[in-house]
């Protein structure tokens, strides 16, 4: 049920920030920030390029091994989208606040939890890369993301996008795919039990949620947000119609 | 680059511009006889031999040395008792839920329950240390790194997500149909229902302590470390444990001991992607200039590679099957390549599996 | 560490020249809050507070585990206040400033030893299980006033907050999940808010209320009081700074009392709409309505 | 929008008919483009593409709030310390200080060169900016020797924080036609009841505002700011400025 | 704290036999130490401080967790105030280790250092740091206040120029928070046990004015009992002072007889203003 929703994203939400977005999909929320280019630590300063710093903060609790893990993933794949060359020895620092994450009524969750989460991970690397929009740091590609899971019902094999975590829970196997908006793919996790074959389906699905491209995107992409033909949003259209309300918002004096 | 006029000993200029000297060797051959392969003298597809040692240590319930090329890593997994009533969150899986799992997932019922137990009350603790001074980015004394971190992380769940260790061989149970006099116990904590006494419960668990230790890093730990957590499971003999009513105590055999049976064989299988040229200034894509898959990349590879993948596969029934696929870091691994690096991750299986036996 | 910019010469002595004019600079009265928001998440226990361009996420969360030994018969109540970049870079993970140490305590003075929470009913089985609260401030952006913005969106968390219901029977503990039984609100007994005072001039003789970020940099000296509804002082801290005439003290006391009583009747009344947005469609409804988010 | 200004996220590819072809100038990429040899023309920001056939220039339209350094921006900046021959300036919170040497005042000698103490503005352009290198500073012109209205900030008056898009706006030749910015002039104008200040608007996103009268600044200093975060338009910019005049007289 | 209060009821006598308005003795020295800028030993009643202070002088490598710093070292302008605390395991009856991290000692750090900071002329010293390093020997109730006047104490010592003594006392009120009884009254300097049973505030002022540099109360009281509480403990303030004065002087009075300064010297800096 949760794949059907369409995601929510807003700009500016913290004042302060170089840049900042919130977004919400699936039951996650996620506010993330910008701030950079900026002097870097002397720890972490690169003769030749930009450090791009990712913090991941759960909403309750302390970071634990999981988030370091999430970073690393994410810091990995965003440092492949921004132009870190053009500002060497400076610092690119990201961080993602969860601030809501979907409950699995149906177990008492512990607090800390070690194993990987990867239903919220579309979600940072959404959130990440709409910030970034926002903050100006030059890029060389956009990136959207989405999550996969092959069920198992009454023997049939079935892909669901968006898995809530009870889903997540009956799966088979769970996916996590990015792709830059050229079509590449950027980041692929799974874990569960899956052939090659049924990857390829995996693939097939998301990269028809991640990189539908459409001639006519120009006119009124608002609607196509929601069309459930291929079951999930279209989250490059997604990406490309709010950034379109803020830049014209951005440049209403035009 | 070091034209063919200058000629350096070839630690220095590695040491100098690491980059370049890969791409060199990369590029030209040595010799006439023999292609151009990587400055570690393996060719990109060539894997290192990897070399399994079981129950190498004495005191430890199971234990694995794991050697890949230089990486070298041991493992020691030790099972410690926990009494049900020793588990705040302990909540004893009720029937109807079974059902309901029983349905959800036909066949494999109470599995996903099992794993519930294992994740609930942390029965698996994996821990990795790298600060034994294996390489010279670890020194000793320093608080754990992020690769430790992602490595210990990545290793938890795969546990989790592989199923490998069954909640079934951990618990220990009660019945008592032939020991009437438990029935007054109080046990605080097992919350069962009115017959709860009745029928046998769990009365206490097994919490496997996974510890890892980075002896030598070369490169690929968490190939290694993956195959050094099964092997050192398969390997496992935990004594053979029982609930004394009245003393109120779980008792050990001295001399029973029961395997685990642990299930499939997972492998993993890493690889790097090694650029011709490191990101231009302009930034231009990653696609000019020539690139290769370095399977099983050594240290020097892995500080000169973005991009990397890790799949892991298990072939022990007729299908393959992959359990887990890491790829992050780069755009160059497309659908194609990944499709193909499954016939990679087989043939790695085929040799671990020979290893292991 | 990376410290934040100090504010030029410049904007430092026009918020003392203006303010002797009673002016600041977002043209409030000296006594008057920024627009303040207080808003609920779809989770039981999330509240997000908006205080001018300053914002803090209250989340509280509530396990079983292992009472300290020392008190057997109370449970575990903790506000962890960890400041992250997101506020401002000058914050790094792991490396508490002062302005986060004189936070937490600030809050822990005002909410935990005032006694706002009823510990003792966390307490599920003496000595071996209790409840384990705890409220994550997460401040999102810092303009400012860190103090009474946290300390709103503890207090709103904590009364929003439902921890899952517990039954004993024959000495048996079930917990029950949010999808067997409906989760139970704290057992609560009063809700202190805090109110900061920031002095400036040689005197310290111009007090302002909710102080920015430019004028805390500004400041000479600062105040908070904190007070329930009641009119009982939880806690007073002026912790140094350009001495200040006791009699305005008093008085900075007691307008900070009416300013509590605002707030909590801003509570009060946002607890309830909240409380009606959730009730229609009953409890399982209000279940999917938060999966669909 | 309109088609003549597209929107444009990073990487995606231009299509030609839109890339400004004229027959003698070369081709000029402004901010928010990036060249790819042979011929790509690649954005990396989002936002609108412009393109100016007569001056043969193209460049992406987008807001921000890091302020990067480039040559000949007229920037604010903040005296952080002085070394033995330059003062270091911060243009933009948590960057790199700026170096700003003692000389590069109007007729500043060794003897007689302004003091000028931490904390306090100063008004210049960046005579130098590149990625590797930290940026330069000068309060005068290097071919003229005239400071020509840059230089130490004096006189009562306040930084107002305003985005680069709105600092670029003031900057406009003509603010009102140009970036639809009349709310200075109003002020200035009946609707302000004539209000005397001054102003000096750095590309950073920073503008002082000058005045005898306290009050002024502030009404100043809050018409910028809202215009600028409420993206006001001339009429709401009007209505701003009555509430403003009402409230503060 | 039926106990307290009854007893206080019958003989208007606290537990340890003091009146409501009376300070428990107050002792000092100071130049205890030979070797540092400037140093101090202070008890009230029970509790015992001893102070060290150097500089003003070179700062030092910066700590890391907000080592109570104090006053414009932002800018270089000013010297910066550093305070560090130690509380002795022995110092209290139940043996607690108080971890340098502990956000309570780190509270008192920043607290004195601002209370100083805010006395001491720290303009004249630029880019310089004036440490003041405190050992609680033995607590009995009005820590924080012991701090501060030995910290006082020592900068007077140290020859750092300020306005004026900053003393400190504590207040407190007979009256439970709960019971709005108009009978209760005011207690002046409270002791531990005291501390723990009744409402009390910590509060300091600069030397004879009226007017406060630390007011601290960590205990729920009906708003109605702060001004008497604070009014006596303003008087506290002054009566320390007093105290903290005589000490100065006599110390004073006897380098000069015994010839360690000339005449003059070891009083005016007191008085520089």
């Amino acid at each position: 049920m949760t794949a059907t929703t369409t995601p929510e994203a807003t700009f500016g939400v913290l004042p302060r920030a170089d840049g900042s977005a919130r977004y919400s999909h699936a039951g996650y929320t996620v506010t993330g920030s910008v701030n950079g280019p900026i002097e870097a630590q002397r720890r972490e300063e690169h003769a030749y390029e930009a450090h791009v710093d990712v913090v991941v903060r759960p909403a309750a609790g302390h970071g634990g091994t999981r988030e370091r893990h999430l970073e690393s993933v994410l810091q990995s794949s965003l440092a492949q989208i921004i132009l870190v060359k053009s500002f060497p020895r400076s610092l690119i620092q990201i961080v993602l606040q969860v601030e809501n994450s979907p409950e699995n009524d149906y177990v008492n969750t512990k607090l800390v939890q070690a194993s990987l989460n990867f239903g919220i991970m579309p979600a940072l690397m959404q959130t990440a890369v709409l910030a970034l929009l926002s903050a100006g740091v030059p890029m060389r590609a956009t990136a959207t993301g989405t999550a996969v899971a092959i069920m198992h019902q009454d023997g049939a094999k079935q892909t669901m996008v968006d898995p809530s975590p009870r889903d997540i829970e009956k799966a088979r196997s769970v996916h996590v795919l990015a792709f830059t908006s050229q079509d590449e793919l950027l980041l692929a996790e799974s874990e569960g039990d899956f052939t090659v074959k049924e990857w390829d389906l995996v693939y097939e699905t998301a990269r028809g949620i991640c990189c539908r491209s459409r001639p006519q995107a120009k006119e009124g992409m608002a609607m196509l947000l929601d069309d459930e033909s291929t079951g999930g949003p279209d989250m490059r259209q997604f990406l490309r119609s709010t950034m379109e309300s803020k830049v014209a918002a951005d440049l209403h004096w035009k | 680059m070091a034209g063919p006029t200058i000629s350096l000993p070839a630690p220095i200029f590695a040491k100098i511009s690491p980059h370049p000297f890969l791409v060199r060797s990369l590029t030209r051959s040595t010799a006439a006889d023999h292609p151009p392969c990587r400055a570690n003298g393996r060719a990109t597809q060539e894997l290192r031999p990897v070399r399994f040692n079981a129950t190498s240590l004495s005191h430890a319930h199971g234990s694995a040395l794991v050697r890949l090329g230089d990486t070298t890593v041991l493992c020691g997994v030790r099972g410690e008792l926990l009494p049900v009533e020793r588990i705040p969150q302990f909540r004893p899986v009720d029937k109807e839920e079974l059902r309901q799992q029983g349905e959800n997932n036909n066949g494999n019922c109470g599995d996903a329950i099992g794993r519930g137990e294992l994740r609930d009350y942390d029965l698996l603790v994996p821990n990795i240390e790298l600060a034994t001074g294996s390489a010279p980015q670890f020194l000793p004394g320093v608080p754990p790194t992020t690769l430790a971190q992602t490595l210990s992380t990545r290793v938890y769940s795969l546990l989790h997500s592989t199923g490998l260790v069954q909640a079934g061989d951990l618990k220990i149970w009660y019945s008592p149909k032939e020991q009437r006099r438990g029935e007054d116990v109080e046990m605080g904590g097992t919350g069962d229902k009115e017959d709860g006494d009745e029928e046998e419960r769990p009365v206490a668990y097994w919490v496997l302590y996974i510890d890892l230790l980075f002896v030598s890093f070369d490169g690929n730990p968490f190939d290694v470390a993956w195959a050094a957590v099964v092997a050192a499971l398969r390997d496992t003999r935990l004594p053979v444990a029982r609930w004394d009513p009245d003393r109120e105590v779980v008792v050990c055999s001295k001399t029973e001991r029961r395997r685990l049976n642990v299930r499939g064989l997972p492998v993993a299988c890493s690889a790097a992607v090694f650029m011709e040229k490191e990101q231009s200034e302009a930034g231009a894509g990653p696609r000019e200039g020539g690139h290769w898959l370095l399977l099983d990349p050594d240290r020097l590879e892995e500080t000169l590679c973005k991009e990397v993948i890790t799949m892991v596969v298990d072939c022990s029934d007729d299908e393959t099957r992959i359990k887990s696929l890491e790829k992050q870091g780069g755009t160059l691994l497309g659908r194609e390549l990944i499709r193909g690096y499954a016939g990679i991750a087989e043939r790695r299986w085929k040799e671990v599996r020979t290893a292991m036996e | 560490m990376p410290r934040d910019a100090e504010p030029s010469l410049n904007e430092k002595q026009f918020v003392i020249t203006a303010l002797q004019e009673n002016l600041r600079l977002d043209g409030r009265e000296l006594d008057q809050y920024r627009p303040l928001e207080l808003s609920f998440g779809d989770q039981y226990g999330a509240a997000d507070v908006q205080l001018g361009k300053t914002r803090v996420l209250a989340k509280a969360t509530a396990e079983v585990t292992v009472p300290y030994t020392d008190r057997p018969l109370d449970g575990i109540f903790t506000i962890a206040t960890e400041l992250s970049p997101m506020a401002s870079p000058a914050f790094e993970v792991h490396r508490p400033t002062e302005t986060e140490v004189l936070l937490s305590r600030l809050l822990e003075k005002t909410v935990r030893r005032s006694g706002a929470l009823d510990t003792e009913s966390l307490c599920l089985v003496a000595g071996q299980k209790c409840w384990s609260v705890r409220v994550d401030v997460h401040v999102l952006s810092h303009d400012g006033n860190l103090i009474d913005a946290s300390c709103l969106a503890v207090v709103a968390a904590l009364r929003h907050f439902r921890k899952p219901d517990t039954s004993m029977d024959a000495g048996v503990l079930s917990v029950y999940t949010p999808a067997e039984r409906e989760p139970v609100p704290l057992s609560w007994l009063h809700s202190p808010f805090c109110v900061t005072w920031s002095f400036f001039g040689e005197e310290g003789e111009i007090a302002v209320l909710d102080a920015t970020w430019l004028e805390e940099q500004v400041r000479v000296g600062s105040c908070t009081v904190s007070l329930n509804k009641h009119g009982e002082i939880c806690q007073i801290a002026k912790l140094g700074g350009t001495p200040v005439d006791a009699v305005s003290l008093l008085q900075c006391t007691s307008v900070a009392l009416t300013k509590v009583k605002e707030f909590s009747g801003l509570l009060d009344r946002k607890l309830a709409e909240d409380l009606k947005r959730r009730d229609k469609g009953g409890f399982m409804s209000e279940l999917r309505a938060e999966n669909d988010r | 929008m309109s088609n003549d200004r597209p929107l444009v996220l990073p990487g995606e590819t231009i299509d030609l008919s839109l890339i400004p072809s004229h027959p003698k100038n070369p081709l000029r990429l402004g901010p928010g483009l990036r060249h790819i040899p042979p011929s790509d023309i690649v954005p990396t920001a989002a936002g609108e593409l412009i393109t100016n056939p007569v001056k043969n220039s193209m460049w992406v339209e987008y807001n921000s709030n890091r302020y990067i350094p480039s040559q000949n921006d007229i920037i604010l900046a903040q005296i952080l310390r002085s070394t033995s021959d330059f003062y270091l300036c911060s243009l933009a919170p948590h960057t790199p200080p700026a170096t700003l040497p003692h000389l590069a005042f109007e007729g500043a000698t060794k003897k007689t060169r302004p003091v000028l103490l931490p904390g306090q503005l100063v008004y210049a352009r960046v005579s130098l900016a590149n990625a590797h290198m930290d940026p330069e500073l000068e309060c005068v012109h290097a071919s003229t020797g005239k400071a020509d209205g840059l230089g130490p900030i004096t006189g009562t008056g306040c930084i107002f924080d305003v985005s680069l898009g709105f600092a670029r706006r003031l900057l406009m030749a003509r603010p009102a036609q140009d970036g639809g910015l009349a709310v200075l002039e109003m002020l200035g104008g009946e609707e302000g009841g004539g209000m005397a200040f001054e102003t000096a608007v750095g590309r950073n996103g920073r503008v002082w505002v000058g005045s005898a009268s306290a009050r002024t600044v502030v009404v100043v200093g809050r018409a910028l700011q809202e215009t600028d975060r409420g993206r006001l338009g001339v009429e709401g910019q009007r209505r701003l400025v009555k509430k403003l005049v009402r409230e503060m007289s | 704290m039926p106990l307290d209060t009854s007893t206080y009821n019958l003989a208007l006598l606290r537990v340890d036999g003091r009146r409501w308005n009376e300070l428990r003795r107050v002792h000092a020295q100071i130049r205890t130490q030979a070797a540092a800028d400037g140093s101090s030993y202070l008890e009230m009643g029970h509790t015992k401080v001893m102070c060290v202070v150097t500089g003003p002088s070179e700062p030092g490598p910066r700590r890391g967790t907000g080592g109570g710093g104090a006053g414009g070292a932002g800018a270089g302008g000013a010297a910066e105030v550093v305070v560090s605390i130690v509380i002795a395991g022995f110092s209290s009856v139940d043996r607690k280790r108080h971890g340098r991290g502990d956000k309570r000692t780190l509270e008192l750090q920043s607290t004195v250092a601002n209370a100083l900071a805010a006395s001491l002329h720290i303009h004249l010293f630029p880019h310089s740091q004036v440490n003041i390093s405190l050992h609680v020997l033995s607590q009995d109730g009005s820590l924080l206040a012991a701090l501060i006047n030995a910290a006082a104490l020592a900068c007077v010592d140290a020859g750092i120029p300020m306005t004026d003594y900053v003393a400190a006392c504590t207040a407190g009120s007979t009256s439970t928070y709960a019971a709005n009884d108009e009978g209760a009254d005011p207690l002046l300097d409270l002791n531990h046990q005291e501390e723990q049973e009744l409402p009390g505030l910590t509060v300091a002022t600069l030397g004879e004015s009226d007017r406060v540099v630390v007011l601290v109360c960590e205990s729920r009281v009906q708003v109605s009992r702060l001004e008497g509480m604070l009014a006596v403990g303003v008087d506290g303030c002054k009566q320390v002072r007093e105290i903290l004065d005589r000490v100065v002087r006599e110390k004073g009075r006897r380098m000069v007889q015994e010839g360690t300064v000339e005449k003059g010297i070891g009083l005016n800096e007191m008085d520089v203003d």
